[in-house]
């Protein structure tokens, strides 16, 4: 996997994202040991301690949980937490973005739904 | 101060060699590592090592041996010349044996004449001739040459020299000497570094030691030997033999 | 545990200071980059801390002694710079066998595995080395001596960028196999940005900053739009950048910290918030003259 | 915690294996300037002769002193490169300090004397051997031809002193020349000076060693000599800073 590293987004947020985005595809299940900071740091080649960031910012989320000198564990209901999480807060910021993109473009709130509709349509229909 | 300058000439050659050295090595030594040095190192020093008992192992037979007394080979020539200024004469048989002095050659002449005469051709005053007249008449004249010890250094080369020549002719006995003699040796000194421990003067400057000829003449009795001129290098023994014998 | 510890540090050539009253400490163990631009210092401070040179005024104490002609510090030192010389008589691999009994840690196995892995011919001397297979192998010297204190000066000077990356991840996966205080000096942050933990900037002999790299990203904040708005936001206030892209449109750069009150403010007036990359604030702050290379160009 | 001379000596020795294997090529330097001087003297080093009327006697006398001569320049000049900076640099990227540094080169000439020693008094073998085929043997005087083993292995003894001192010599000389490089022209200046005017002096000093006969003695007077020349070397070195 190779990291953004022209991203604004800092690395150890980029981690997180992708641990979520495992936990998210049941590569890891509840209570499951995942990534330490410096298997995370071999496989990304980035410094331990911003692999350990990525994972501290999971343990704070309440995603992962930390058993003492055994490492970070996938938390019971992390898939829940990650998927309001997101929902709350990349969703939202998103929507805002689209909301305030629309207003720019002259689209009103019924053609934006619209058009919502219309790409999770294409969407279903890919997956057929 | 000449050796000063030696030392300072030696000093540029080195530094010439080394320079070159290092601007050729850079090329060369590109190929060379120091696992090939090391081999190198170890062939040369093995092949120096093993030429010390091949050195050993050569037959010196042939070589200039050192072995006689050269004080008293020369101290003996020395009283022998003081001998013969002394008008003190050896007979033949005392010089034969006397030590450092060496027969070079004896010839026998037919006499041709009622007379002899000498014709010393030499180059040198080293010449001594000495006429004894013998006690019968058998018509022959035997002519003997001697030489005294000849050193350079340690070496003596006293047997190297070339006779004279020596022929009868109507009377007249040629004494020619050799035509001019050069003799070469080799000698190996000592390094330096060893000479300043062994106690020993080795003064590098060796003293030759040139020696003196006699040549003794055996004449037939009543021989009229006419030596004039030379009358302080022909010495005629006869009667005065048996008083020297006495003295000694 | 502190490895280094300068203090006022300063190292002058003639009249020209090359480091500045210098001072700063690095924990044991961490991976710094040492950023700045070419004559920033940053080879001079290096070999201060190998202890090639000792500073004109100042105390340097690595490994609690001071580095000059220290053999305990050599010994726990591995300095890789593109002037290390070996002997001809050596070919590379000669080399590794040669150098491992001086390094008390040396892997062997990693040094050869590294050689064969770069595929650079292990039977020819060092000084007939291409610049990058140079850098190259005196890279896999400073990884395999695996030193308390491994300063690279700018060990990818040469090399191409597959190998500068291959480089990078064999230098992080054996510091993680072997942890150890490591000192990368570079001029290209984005490169190295990933694998360090703290960043060491130098400009012009002083220090600009000594961060974690994770609080670089925060460290500044941009600003961009009507340039009367975002006067009446930053009037006052230090900027590290400033540079006018069109007329009446201005765009700064100002630490976090000075502006994070208002910063609700800020957007609402309609001006743009933008994180800074790290590449980018190490330009803005070590730049000779604010305003960049525009500011030339607008002048003359 | 450990012991630091212990760990001085390891590491100068360390260096000096490693030296001896990086400069094992200055050895063909050795060789090709034995070499050289081999040939300058199978003519012979001394040739005497006199001459009557009728006679000349000349005797050739052959040692091989230049050989060994030559070695002690060799041996100058590699105490002198050995403090050049392109030979320091190659400590670098070793554990070194300036001390363990001149350790190790001091061991590199100890080594370099005792080799040089004993190829170029080896050389008077060669040289008698060369001799032997080529000349008529009844004009070579046996007198001193067979070197006696005792007179090799001393002869080897006291090249390895002079051997030492000598590079002990180059080496302050070149060490004195790294302060600053005014000393390149300073130094021969200052020695062809005092060799004018103090020749007498000089020549003393020189007696002290070259007259000295009993080999104990010389022995000491050499090791004392080194120790100080080495050890003002040493002194002269630590605040050198490293450039490049």
């Amino acid at each position: 996997m190779i990291l953004n590293t022209d991203s604004t987004k800092p690395i150890y947020i980029q981690i997180a994202e992708w641990l979520e985005v495992e936990i998210l595809n049941g590569n890891f299940k509840e209570d499951e040991r995942v990534y330490s900071q410096y298997q995370l740091a071999d496989m990304f080649t980035i410094n331990p301690a911003t692999a350990a960031k990525g994972l501290n910012l999971l343990a704070e989320e309440h995603i992962v949980y930390k058993r003492r000198g055994l490492g970070m564990f996938v938390s019971p209901n992390a898939k829940q937490a990650i998927l309001t999480k997101r929902r709350k807060q990349i969703l939202e910021q998103m929507i805002k973005e689209l909301v305030i993109e629309a207003k720019r473009l002259d689209v009103d709130e019924a053609e934006l739904i619209e058009m919502i509709k219309n790409v999770r349509k294409e969407g279903e229909e890919e997956q057929l | 101060m000449n050796s000063l300058l030696l030392l300072i000439l030696l000093f540029l050659i080195g530094i010439v060699i080394i320079s070159l050295f290092q601007s050729l090595r850079s090329k060369i030594t590109r190929l060379l590592s120091w696992r090939l040095s090391a081999i190198i190192a170890g062939l040369y020093l093995g092949f120096l090592a093993m030429l010390v008992p091949i050195l050993y192992l050569l037959p010196a037979n042939d070589f200039i041996k050192t072995v006689e007394n050269k004080e008293q080979a020369i101290s003996n020539s020395q009283i022998l010349m003081n001998d013969l200024y002394n008008q003190k004469f050896p007979s033949e048989e005392d010089l034969a044996k006397l030590e450092g002095v060496y027969k070079n050659s004896s010839h026998t002449f037919k006499v041709d004449s009622n007379k002899l005469s000498i014709n010393l051709r030499t180059k040198t005053g080293s010449y001594h001739v000495l006429i004894q007249e013998k006690d019968v008449d058998d018509n022959e004249i035997n002519v003997s040459a001697y030489v005294t010890a000849q050193y350079m250094g340690e070496v003596n080369f006293t047997k190297q020299l070339a006779p004279p020549a020596i022929s009868l002719k109507n009377g007249i006995l040629f004494l020619t000497t050799p035509n001019y003699q050069t003799l070469e040796f080799k000698q190996f000194n000592s390094d330096f570094t060893v000479d300043q421990f062994k106690h020993q003067n080795s003064n590098n400057g060796l003293s030759t030691n040139f020696g003196e000829q006699i040549i003794y003449i055996h004449v037939p009795k009543n021989l009229e030997i006419n030596r004039d001129g030379l009358e302080d290098r022909i010495q005629l023994i006869g009667a005065r033999q048996k008083l020297i014998q006495r003295a000694q | 545990m502190s490895v280094i510890q300068c203090q006022n540090v300063t190292r002058s050539y003639g009249k020209l200071k090359a480091i500045d009253n210098l001072s700063f400490a690095i924990e044991e163990n961490k991976l710094t980059g040492l950023i700045g631009r070419n004559g920033a210092g940053k080879t001079t401070l290096l070999k201060l801390l190998a202890g090639y040179l000792k500073p004109t005024s100042g105390e340097i104490e690595v490994f609690s002694q001071k580095p000059f002609n220290n053999l305990e510090g050599s010994s726990k030192t591995m300095f890789v710079n593109d002037t290390m010389t070996f002997p001809d008589s050596f070919t590379l691999i000669d080399i590794l066998s040669e150098v491992a009994p001086f390094y008390a840690n040396w892997n062997s196995n990693l040094a050869k595995g590294l050689l064969d892995y770069f595929s650079i011919n292990p039977k020819q001397p060092h000084s007939k080395l291409s610049k990058g297979s140079k850098s190259t192998f005196n890279s896999i010297l400073g990884i395999a001596s695996r030193c308390p204190l491994t300063i690279f000066d700018e060990p990818t000077s040469g090399m191409d960028s597959a190998v500068r990356k291959d480089f990078y991840k064999a230098l992080l996966k054996d510091y993680l196999e072997y942890p150890r205080s490591i000192i990368l000096s570079s001029h290209l942050i984005n490169e190295v940005e990933g694998i360090l933990e703290d960043i060491l900037l130098l400009n012009q002999g002083v220090k600009s900053l000594h961060l974690p790299v994770l609080e670089l990203k925060k460290f500044a904040i941009g600003l961009r739009g009507n340039a009367q708005v975002i006067q009446r936001f930053v009037e006052g206030k230090e900027l590290i950048y400033q540079e006018e892209f069109a007329k009446g449109y201005l765009y700064v750069v100002l630490r976090s910290e000075l502006i994070q009150p208002e910063l609700k403010l800020v957007r609402q007036s309609g001006l743009d918030v933008l994180s800074i990359s790290t590449d980018d604030l190490c330009i803005y702050l070590t730049a000779k003259s604010r305003g960049g290379i525009d500011y030339v160009f607008k002048r003359s | 915690m450990f012991l630091k001379e212990a760990d001085l000596l390891s590491f100068s020795f360390k260096q000096f294996v490693y030296k001896l294997k990086a400069h094992s090529n200055l050895l063909y330097g050795l060789m090709l300037i034995q070499i050289i001087a081999l040939f300058f003297s199978i003519g012979g080093v001394s040739h005497m002769s006199s001459s009557n009327g009728e006679l000349s006697v000349s005797v050739n006398t052959y040692s091989a002193s230049l050989v060994i001569g030559f070695s002690f320049i060799w041996i100058f000049f590699i105490g002198i490169l050995l403090t050049t900076k392109q030979y320091k640099k190659i400590e670098l990227p070793l554990v070194t300090s300036s001390l363990s540094g001149n350790l190790s080169d001091i061991g590199f000439l100890m080594i370099a004397s005792i080799f040089g020693s004993i190829t170029s008094t080896l050389v008077g073998v060669l040289q008698r051997i060369i001799l032997y085929i080529s000349f008529d043997q009844t004009q070579i005087i046996f007198d001193k031809f067979l070197i006696s083993f005792y007179d090799l292995v001393l002869g080897i003894v006291i090249g390895t002193l002079y051997m030492i001192l000598i590079s002990a010599l180059g080496y302050l000389i070149g060490s004195i020349t790294k302060l600053s490089m005014a000393f390149v022209l300073i130094i021969p200046a200052i020695i062809f000076g005092f060799l004018r005017v103090y020749t007498d002096f000089f020549q003393k000093v020189l007696l002290v060693y070259t007259k000295e006969a009993a080999l104990p003695l010389f022995a000491l007077k050499v090791l004392i000599t080194v120790i100080i020349l080495f050890g003002v070397s040493s002194l002269l070195s630590p605040n050198k800073e490293v450039s490049q």
